[in-house]
């Protein structure tokens, strides 16, 4: 399994992207660099969390027009998985590629903390190794992570089972509409959440929940490929 | 010839401003409590080449429908007057 | 004469040097080094590097007592930040410095700029960042401008350290009305390098050229300089406020890091204070060599700038940097991958001049060895305070309100004592996903890639107790750095330190910095933690009134196994907990110094002497805790500072895990209400409390009885999350952790919030 | 009688603004090379009771000095309208 983990300018959850891929998986993880134009020969995409232009005018408004989100939309296109973590999610939004967008936190603050997520859907890529309805301690760092859709669209995502995290009842950190902190594009193969779980990887970390994710892409892309 | 356009982003009304919510709560504190509401938007000044004001107008919007606004949540209004290059 | 600037012999008749904040002394002695009337811009240039920010002009003759060296020191003071080896070819680089008078005006951004400036001193080193922290003090939050400042200051000093990707891991923050028109924000930076990767501030190589990178220059923070009077000498800085670029500095710091690692760079250095001025002539002295600088190449965002503005400039996310000839594409490629500009503007030379051109016209012409090392010293008189000899030892006397439950609760919710989560939360603490003790412990613990290594990092310090005692105060704030690494499981390695003070020219205050620098370094020595680097803020008052001398230690230590990481919270009932150092000391130490008394007398809270300090129970306490911690014994340690015993107690008791505390204190005689506060709510040093299986309690008290340490056993972590305290068979105080928990939490966050 | 002030906040000239920097450089790689200059501030819209006109500007004028804006780095417009209350 091959992942790319895009750089933007002002990326910097990139390498602990990298990181987490390599030390939970037995796929191999690189950085690209935004002008890329060709994403073919990879398996698995990340957009990472971190300040991708430093978050000036929106946070992913600008780095939405860098030239490999071409490339990135066309791979979303051809199935393969693409997942945003944090600013990747707020990216993935603003290129149209998730329902939505992100606000500021109704506390206006930046929130750093871990966070207790119930696992809404277990029939993705994403989250096979999980049960449905557990409870995993992932943490997230964010200022806009307010995810907010007009009630049709929530609806839209409600039936198409599309919601794959919420926080835990009364304990959202942000205010976003229906505790939503992770979301599925229709063809479940576009994951995009605000809690980090590449900082989840380790106990030394506060938390091991973030592992299976990981390993859930990784039996995804085995079940499709065998062992190469 | 040279335009600036004065483009006014706000939020969209059925979207929760709490922003202005907590504005509207500090300057009640600091006494101003004849305050009803405040809203918070963002504010942009462009300066851009044009070969005339329908040419302008079209481009801000466009910049704006594209880029400068998310239409999820954000609404937009502006005003363009031509400037001495 | 050029810019409508005014000619030397105006200069000279009309005193603008002055205006620049320049002495007549100064001013004659600039006329002798150069044989000639200095010109408009030369003399701005002199103003800036003989200013106190620069030259250190009071303070020098202090900070030279310091202990500087040690057999892991590979970069003491002198450079942009000290390094210390960690072995494995590895080694730290740390630095604190205070952006106070730019805060006070612009909170957000004041604060901002300084933590991107300390970020800049690291990488300019050819470090790779790798945690922040800050130390802050404001007024009480009663006061809607305190607020202001404090949650202005924290969201700059998140803004900028969210954005650049480098986790904030800690530091403090006190709150005194002492501190209501002077705000202090020191931040720290501290970066990861191995050996042969070391980069330093010089400029060598004749006729090698020198690049500006980075940012593009505008007018920030010059008019400050044109303005600066000498009865207020910080008002330059005052008005000089920037604002900062995280986004840009994260592009800088990427590409200089890149650039320094082809190992082309001769030299490099970051343009904090004097911009350009201050970064040439420091390069150039390091080598004892000359620059020529065109400032006409210099990438300007405005127009029509002066050599004058240009030299002066403090516009931020810059760096000069020296290459090897021949060898500028590589960087001029490196920046334009990352977006960036990279201008060669000169050379270096060898006549030991720095000359600023503008074109074919030489603007400026000085002696770089007139610009800094003949640096005027200021040989402040000295003058011990009166105050100092009126101090009581006796106990004073305190009205409890009702309960000593209830002074408990009262003393967790003052906002100094109060849990900082409303602060930490606010700064991404996780990023790089090597922080394994997070804020709300004693220390951060970081991990070192590659290794099973980890650091810790504390920022400590007490102006109340410095107040008080200078001398111990100074040493007490160092020994409380080390007690908390120790506390963390880490070896302290060594000392950056931020010294804070109100105007030098009171002999007062002077004393006050002299002799608390000589407390730290007395307890540098003892600790083995040499002082590698640091800053110096003075004239930190208003309205004739002085902050605290404020003395801050940022303090590394080192982790030789991540299975040695140590937290303060409680982990299971069942276990003993044990106080390391004197249980009863305050009955002879009393309240001096204690946020109990400013919470309970707070007109004459000033009036009582400090705790005693002795360096070797403090050391003797310390080796005890850490050996313990090494032999696998310990389960939480936690020291006892701010608020005393009851507190630190009440603070290992608040985790997740829902436990409770019951501990049983055994006077040798009858104890009064004010003897009990002392008891309770003292803060005498040198303690640390310790949780211990049961198994392993005989171990503890061998180990503490070899040493000659003290070791009482206190009582039992418990199932029910009840915080219970006898004195011999009666409960004096009892409550449920929650309600403990409850107004430590939220004390903060209650008034922020509103 | 009740006001609407419409407040445009800016950095001054010659302050640093990062954000229209990046956002001329973003609409300069989206091909739009023909803008010259973005500054990017904030736009509030505050709705308050006032006796006249002139009690209006005035306190307009204070809440902006003491609060909404920080004059050492800022600067700000505003248009005044009554509004049907
Ligand atoms: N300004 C701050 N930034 C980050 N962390 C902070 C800040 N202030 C306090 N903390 C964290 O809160 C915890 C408690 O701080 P403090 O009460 O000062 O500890 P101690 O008394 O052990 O020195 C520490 O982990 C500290 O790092
Ligand atoms: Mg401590």
């Amino acid at each position: 399994m091959k992942t790319a983990v895009i750089q933007f300018p002002g990326s910097n959850c990139d390498m602990d992207a990298v990181k987490a891929v390599q030390s939970t998986t037995a796929g191999t993880a690189e950085l690209v660099w935004h002008t890329t134009k060709d994403l073919s020969a990879y398996d698995v995409i990340v957009v990472p969390g971190g300040f991708s232009y430093g978050d000036y005018l929106r946070a992913g408004a600008i780095a939405r027009f860098s030239p490999v989100m071409d490339a990135v939309a066309t791979e979303a296109l051809r199935g393969k998985l693409v997942m945003g973590i944090c600013n990747g999610f707020q990216v993935l939004t603003e290129a149209g590629l998730l329902p939505g967008a992100l606000r500021q936190n109704e506390s206006l603050q930046f929130r750093c903390e871990m966070a207790q997520l119930v696992v809404e859907n277990t029939d993705t890529p994403y989250t096979r190794s999980y049960h449905e309805g557990e409870v995993i301690r992932i943490p997230i760092a964010h200022g806009e992570g307010n995810y907010y859709a007009d009630d049709a669209t929530v609806q839209e995502l409600e039936k198409n089972e599309q919601i794959v995290f919420r926080y835990r009842k009364e304990h959202n950190p942000n205010g976003s509409v229906g505790d939503i902190a992770g979301i599925v594009n229709k063809n479940k193969n576009v994951l995009g959440m605000m809690p980090h779980p590449e900082r989840a990887v380790h106990e030394l970390l506060g938390s091991a929940d973030g592992v299976r994710l990981f390993t859930s892409i990784f039996t995804t892309w085995r079940d499709a490929h065998g062992t190469r | 010839m040279t335009w600036q356009a004065l483009i006014y982003v706000t939020l969209k009304g059925s979207v929760l401003d709490p922003q202005g919510t907590a504005v509207t709560k500090a300057l009640h504190a600091m006494q101003y409590t004849n305050v009803h509401d405040v809203r918070v938007g963002k504010y942009l000044e462009v300066v851009f080449d044009a070969d005339n004001e329908q040419a302008a107008n079209e481009q801000v919007q466009a910049m704006c429908a594209k880029f400068l606004t998310n239409p999820v949540i954000e609404t937009y209004t502006y005003r363009l007057a031509e400037v001495a290059s | 004469m050029a810019h409508g600037e005014p000619t030397p012999q105006q200069v000279q008749e009309q005193k603008i040097y002055r205006t620049f904040g320049l002495t007549e002394e100064e001013y004659e002695k600039i006329i002798a080094s150069l044989g000639r009337l200095p010109n408009y811009t030369e003399t701005g240039i002199f103003s800036v590097m003989w200013s106190e920010h620069c030259s250190y002009k009071s303070s020098r003759p202090v900070l030279r007592r310091f202990p500087t060296t040690g057999e892991r020191v590979l970069q003491g003071p002198g450079e942009n930040a000290g390094i210390v080896d960690i072995g494995d070819n590895l080694a730290v680089v740390f630095k604190m410095e205070s952006h106070n008078h730019p805060t006070a005006i612009e909170p957000y951004q004041g604060a901002a700029t300084g933590v991107g400036g300390i970020i800049r001193d690291i990488f300019t080193m050819g470090a790779r960042p790798i945690a922040l922290l800050n130390s802050l003090r404001f007024g009480e939050l009663n006061d809607a401008h305190n607020r202001y400042l404090f949650s202005h200051s924290v969201e700059g000093i998140g803004g900028y350290g969210n954005c650049i990707g480098i986790p904030t891991v800690g530091g403090e923050v006190v709150f005194d009305n002492r501190y209501t028109h002077n705000p202090l924000v020191n931040a720290m930076c501290v970066g990861l390098i191995a050996h042969d990767k070391i980069a330093t501030g010089t400029a060598s190589g004749t006729n090698n050229p020198v690049l500006v990178v980075g940012a593009k220059t505008g007018r920030d923070g010059i008019h400050g300089a044109t303005f600066a009077s000498t009865q207020d000498p910080h008002a330059k800085e005052r008005s000089a406020v920037q604002v900062g670029d995280p986004f840009m500095e994260k592009l800088l710091l990427e590409a200089c890091l890149e650039l320094i690692d082809t190992g082309k760079v001769i030299g490099i250095q970051d343009m904090g204070a004097a911009g350009l001025t201050s970064s040439s002539a420091e390069m150039a002295s390091r080598a004892g060599s000359g620059l020529v600088l065109d400032v006409t190449k210099v990438p300007v965002r405005e127009t029509a700038m002066t050599p004058y503005e240009m030299m002066l400039s403090e516009s931020q996310e810059r760096m000069l940097v020296v290459m090897e000839k021949g060898e500028e594409a590589i960087a001029y490629e490196i920046f334009e991958k990352w977006g960036l500009e990279a201008t060669a503007i000169g050379h270096v030379t060898d006549d030991g001049f720095l000359r600023i051109v503008e074109g074919e016209t030489v603007a400026a012409q000085i002696p770089v060895t007139a610009l800094v090392d003949e640096a005027p010293i200021a040989y402040r008189a000295s003058l011990r305070p009166r105050y100092l000899d009126e101090l009581r030892v006796d106990l004073p006397v305190c009205q409890v309100a009702s309960s000593m439950k209830d002074e408990l609760v009262a003393l967790l919710s003052r906002e100094t004592i109060a849990s900082k989560e409303w602060v930490y939360d606010q700064y991404d603490s996780m990023v790089r996903t090597e922080t394994f003790v997070r804020p709300g412990s004693d220390a951060a613990v970081v991990g070192v890639p590659g290794t099973k290594k980890a650091l810790a990092f504390v920022t400590d310090g007490n102006g109340r107790y410095v107040y008080l005692d200078p001398h111990q105060g100074g040493a007490m704030a160092v020994a409380e750095a080390a007690r908390n690494l120790v506390c963390s499981g880490a070896q302290p390695l060594a000392v950056t330190d931020c010294l804070n003070y109100g105007n030098p020219e009171k002999p007062e205050i002077f004393y006050q910095l002299e002799q608390s620098a000589d407390g730290i370094s007395r307890a540098c020595e003892v600790f083995a933690t040499p002082v590698i680097g640091g800053n110096v803020s003075l004239y930190n008052e208003s309205h004739g009134i002085d902050i605290y001398p404020t003395p801050v230690i940022g303090m590394v230590g080192l982790i030789e196994d991540v299975k040695d990481i140590m937290t303060s919270d409680l982990k299971a009932s069942g276990h003993a907990l044990y106080l390391l150092g004197d249980l009863f000391a305050g009955l002879d130490d009393g309240l001096g110094g204690s946020e109990y008394l400013l919470m309970r007398d707070p007109m004459h809270h000033l009036d009582y002497a400090l705790p005693t300090f002795v360096f070797d129970d403090e050391k003797g306490v310390q080796d005890v805790c850490l050996q313990a911690i090494q032999q696998g014994l310990l389960h939480a340690a936690h020291d006892v500072s701010d608020g005393g015993l009851l507190v630190a107690l009440a603070e290992m008791a608040m985790t997740e895990n829902k436990l409770g505390v019951q501990v049983r204190l055994s006077p040798d005689h009858a104890l009064s209400t004010n003897d009990l506060l002392a008891v309770f709510f003292g803060e005498s040093p040198s303690r640390i409390l310790v949780e211990v299986a049961k198994q392993n309690e005989q171990a503890l008290t061998s180990l503490a009885t070899m040493h000659g340490v003290p070791c009482v056993r206190l009582g039992e972590v418990t199932k029910d999350s009840t915080f219970t305290v006898y004195i011999d068979q009666d409960v004096v105080v009892q409550a449920p952790v929650q309600e403990l928990e409850s107004a430590w939490r939220g004390a903060i966050g209650s008034w922020m919030n509103g």
